[in-house]
């Protein structure tokens, strides 16, 4: 045996609440294994957001906080400031990042705060039952667009990766999606980078990752990922968003 | 040299959300009509000496319910 | 040695010989010396000066800092504590230690920058959502400032929760003679629950998120508990002149001030006029206020509200005596003048009403 | 005895650095002091002012409606604060600035050119300092020693020379009082 694929260290035995085929879990894990391969169990505060993604800390076995909606980055901040030989995350949705907390993460990276923020973009409010989210495409239907969004009266989607790589502080993003294990292995090396790039001290890094909300779609969980490819990367494109320094 | 895997399903953990279904190259995976104690149906395998170990099933499996281990036999 | 300094600054340096090293702040006015300070004085001591993006940043910044195990404090006035309470009540769910100070202003909305009393109310009953009460410790004095700020420290890791400093524009502004307490080192130790990364330990997680009610409750129960506790032992006021005192005074802060003037002035008339003065707001000291009164045959209570602390005093006299009141809002002060005929006025109240009575 | 003096002008007068010198001084006799600026939109608008109280014992409140005096350096300062002397309280007037005589006939009230005496020493600056002078001179709330004892700590290094033509300005002033004799009204 050379090779075992299995629950990585930084993940606690606990079972998700995740709706079935809710990729946050497949995030979750990407997030452990890159603890784990980076060795830094012991160094690591994540910072959980308000959200589906709230119970992040009974996910992973490392220290954490959970922030009030949206300001994980500031919590994170703090923790970054008073322990900066840390290594500091947060986990956001988009709603949590995107709406109410958009202030905290653009001023984040803005400073050039080194940390790290892992994004996850699913187009929707999932918590609180699929209302239209900041991140919802032109025409999707949700419980507060019930005609789909009209972007005459709701306004435009955010591409928020583009948005803060237009800030000096940010040194890396990246937009990713985990619809296929190919793309998923891409995510996983664009989560790499991003610690890696806090972990040499080089400023803000995030990875936006294309997430699905099968229950809130409508959707069963295998055509959730084939939603999320037609019509959520087109909007959303793929790729090194911003990488300053050429990590 | 030729690659040879085993895949173990933890069934409480599992969701019966068919993405490891979706993911296999070789089709192996089947939702089967088992329901584990939380009410969902759970995956199994056939013809498991197909396995290649590739973990594509690993990779998406969003419960961790999936543990796959690889050899490769000369 | 003394040395004179504004309230403002006193605060900052009192924070930094208290130990804290981390102030995270936004600027609104009368409290801006305190942030100005700080960014020089922090960096100096080895310590993070950061100006936040808002005040709700700023308070969050303290929750992440206050988690990581540091002795961290914010401040603002009014309309920028309101924008905190947010944050304040996610610090008291999560039982985390660290220092407000609020430099108030006169409201309500955006108000006037003028020196106020308002935010009584939101500083005594919590101010956020839910169930909790934070220490709230008044200065009325450059001096106070500084050891209430020291002491708040003190405070906030005993109980792990925020203690709010409570002063006023005036406060802020006024230059007095202090005497600086000794600078204690940073200490960050001795916190075993703080998230500072697992090592060679179970990982912490430090949260206010109760999904399950019975869980919420026992949670709520053990800080109600903690609440109880401070109340036993977190007791202070000044009495002034009230062991014969037949009318007497309650007042905090500037307030305070000024009715001891008017205290003075009246004595010189014959009147019998005495002082107490709060300086724990929550806990009221409700005790020291009933041995204030032994020969009270009314209490008159003066704030720059339309009057707040009355409550809790009425509360605490519950009846036994006329309780009556006088303030000024606006970002005015009271005079000690008004005050003075405020006390002959009830002079005359309450000997017609004797008579009535006879 | 406690001192309280409002001390009121436009901002690059020096308003508020005599208020605190003279709070400055009293620390460093020991006693009680207290130094309340108006502070606000008025900060930014020119005019300022601060209430400074020196006294042998604690002091209750540092919020006085009506002080025992007042330095005014200028019109818009006289027109405002005359009202607010104590009957019977020192009115202290930069007579080079506020032109129109002060209208109150019952307050002990002195003109100072204290421009002008600033102007002749060479050095604008000192105005206030002319002013303070005068008032210490007539109240003896601290001693000029003391005031120039806190100046010397304020002072830079490079601005240290600038010391003696403090203490000329406030002996000029001090001068000029005592040579008026002690009345209610100069009119």
């Amino acid at each position: 045996m050379n090779a075992v694929f299995a629950r990585p260290r930084a993940m606690t035995e606990q079972k998700t609440h995740y709706c079935p085929g809710c990729t946050h879990g497949i995030i979750h894990r990407m997030v452990a294994e890159v603890i784990d391969e980076l060795g830094i169990r012991e160094d690591t505060v994540g910072v959980a957001p308000v959200g589906c993604a709230v119970f992040l800390y009974n996910y992973l076995d490392i220290d954490m906080q959970e922030s009030a909606h949206g300001r994980a980055p500031a919590v994170a901040t703090g923790i970054k400031r008073v322990l900066p030989d840390r290594i500091v995350f947060t986990y956001q949705g988009d709603g949590d990042l995107a709406s109410i907390g958009t202030a905290e993460i653009i001023h984040a990276a803005a400073r050039g705060e080194n940390i790290t923020t892992v994004f996850v973009n699913n187009a929707i409010y999932g918590m609180t039952g699929g209302q239209m989210a900041p991140t919802t495409l032109p025409g999707q239907f949700t419980s507060t667009s019930k005609a789909g969004r009209n972007t005459q009266s709701a306004g435009f989607p955010i591409r928020v990766s583009e948005m803060l790589a237009t800030l000096e502080g940010a040194t890396y993003i990246s937009r990713v999606s985990v619809h296929n294990p190919a793309h998923v292995i891409r995510a996983k090396k664009a989560l790499l980078k991003a610690f890696t790039v806090q972990k040499q001290g080089l400023g803000f890094s995030m990875v936006e990752v294309l997430s699905t909300c099968p229950t809130n779609w409508g959707l069963k969980p295998t055509e959730a990922l084939a939603w999320l490819e037609e019509k959520m990367i087109p909007y959303y494109p793929l790729d090194e968003v911003k990488n300053r320094l050429e990590v | 040299m030729a690659k040879t895997g085993w895949v173990i399903f933890a069934e409480e953990q599992c969701k019966g959300c068919e993405l490891c279904i979706n993911a296999c190259p070789k089709k192996l995976i089947f939702l089967t009509e088992r329901l584990n104690q939380s009410g969902y149906p759970v995956v199994g395998a056939t013809e498991t000496d197909k396995c290649t170990g590739c973990a594509m099933c690993y990779l998406m499996c969003p419960d961790l319910a999936i543990k796959v281990e690889r050899w490769t036999v000369p | 040695m003394r040395t004179l300094m504004k309230g403002n600054e006193a605060i900052g340096e009192a924070a930094v010989r208290a130990g804290c090293r981390c102030f995270f702040g936004y600027p609104i006015t009368p409290q801006n010396e305190i942030p100005e300070y700080l960014s020089g004085r922090l960096p100096e001591a080895g310590g993070v000066f950061l100006q936040a993006e808002s005040e709700i940043a700023a308070i969050n910044m303290v929750f992440g800092a206050a988690g990581a195990g540091a002795r961290v404090m914010t401040s603002s006035s009014g309309p920028g504590i309101s924008l905190k309470q947010e944050g304040i009540s996610f610090l008291a769910g999560a039982e985390l230690p660290c220092v407000i100070v609020n430099i108030m202003r006169g409201g309500p909305g955006l108000g006037s920058i003028q020196p106020g009393q308002a935010d009584y109310f939101q500083a005594t009953r919590g101010g956020g959502h839910g169930d909790y009460r934070t220490i709230v410790l008044a200065p009325c004095s450059v001096q106070e400032m500084v050891d209430f700020t020291y002491w708040a420290f003190e405070l906030a890791d005993r109980y792990r929760s925020p203690v709010l400093v409570l002063a006023d524009g005036v406060l802020g502004q006024l230059m007095e003679p202090v005497t600086l307490p000794p600078e204690l080192k940073p200490d960050n130790g001795n916190k075993p629950w703080a998230t500072t990364g697992c090592r060679g330990r179970k990982r912490n997680v430090i949260k206010s998120l109760y999904l399950n009610p019975e869980e919420l409750e026992a949670h709520n129960k053990k800080l109600q508990e903690k609440f109880g506790l401070m109340q036993r032992e977190v007791n202070r006021a000044e009495k002034y002149r009230v062991e014969d005192a037949e009318t007497v005074l309650v007042a905090f802060g500037i307030s305070a001030r000024i009715s001891m003037a008017a205290v003075e002035a009246v004595r010189e008339e014959g009147i019998k006029a005495g002082l107490l003065r709060p300086i724990t707001l929550w806990p009221f000291p409700e005790g020291i206020l009933q041995s204030s009164l032994p020969k009270a045959k009314k209490v008159l209570v003066v704030e720059m509200s339309a009057g707040q602390m009355v409550e809790d005093v009425k509360l605490t006299v519950s009846g036994k005596l006329p309780v009556y009141f006088y303030g000024r809002t606006g970002g005015l002060l009271p005079s000690a003048e008004e005050i003075q005929t405020q006390i002959k006025l009830l002079e005359v109240k309450v000997s017609e009403r004797s008579l009535c009575q006879a | 005895m406690q001192h309280e003096v409002l001390v009121a002008g436009f901002g690059g007068q020096g308003v508020l650095l005599t208020g605190q010198l003279l709070a400055y001084g009293g620390l460093l006799e020991n006693k009680e002091v207290t130094w309340f600026p108006s502070y606000g939109p008025e900060m930014r608008g020119g005019t300022a002012n601060c209430i400074v109280i020196v006294s042998g014992k604690r002091i209750a409140s540092p919020v006085v409606e009506r002080p025992g005096a007042a330095l005014v350096f200028n019109q818009p300062s006289l027109l405002k604060f005359e009202a607010k002397v104590k009957p019977g309280g020192l009115l202290l007037v930069n007579s080079a600035l506020a032109t129109q005589l002060p209208e109150r006939k019952d307050l002990y009230t002195y003109l100072v050119p204290a421009n002008e005496v600033a102007q002749s020493l060479g050095q604008i600056l000192v105005a206030n300092m002319v002013m303070l002078g005068a008032y210490l001179e007539l109240t003896g709330a601290v001693t000029f020693s003391s005031v120039l004892k806190a100046l010397e700590k304020t002072l830079s290094e490079q601005r240290r020379h600038l010391l003696s033509v403090n203490r000329e300005a406030m002996e000029q002033g001090a001068q000029l009082v005592s040579q008026q004799a002690r009345k209610y009204h100069t009119r």
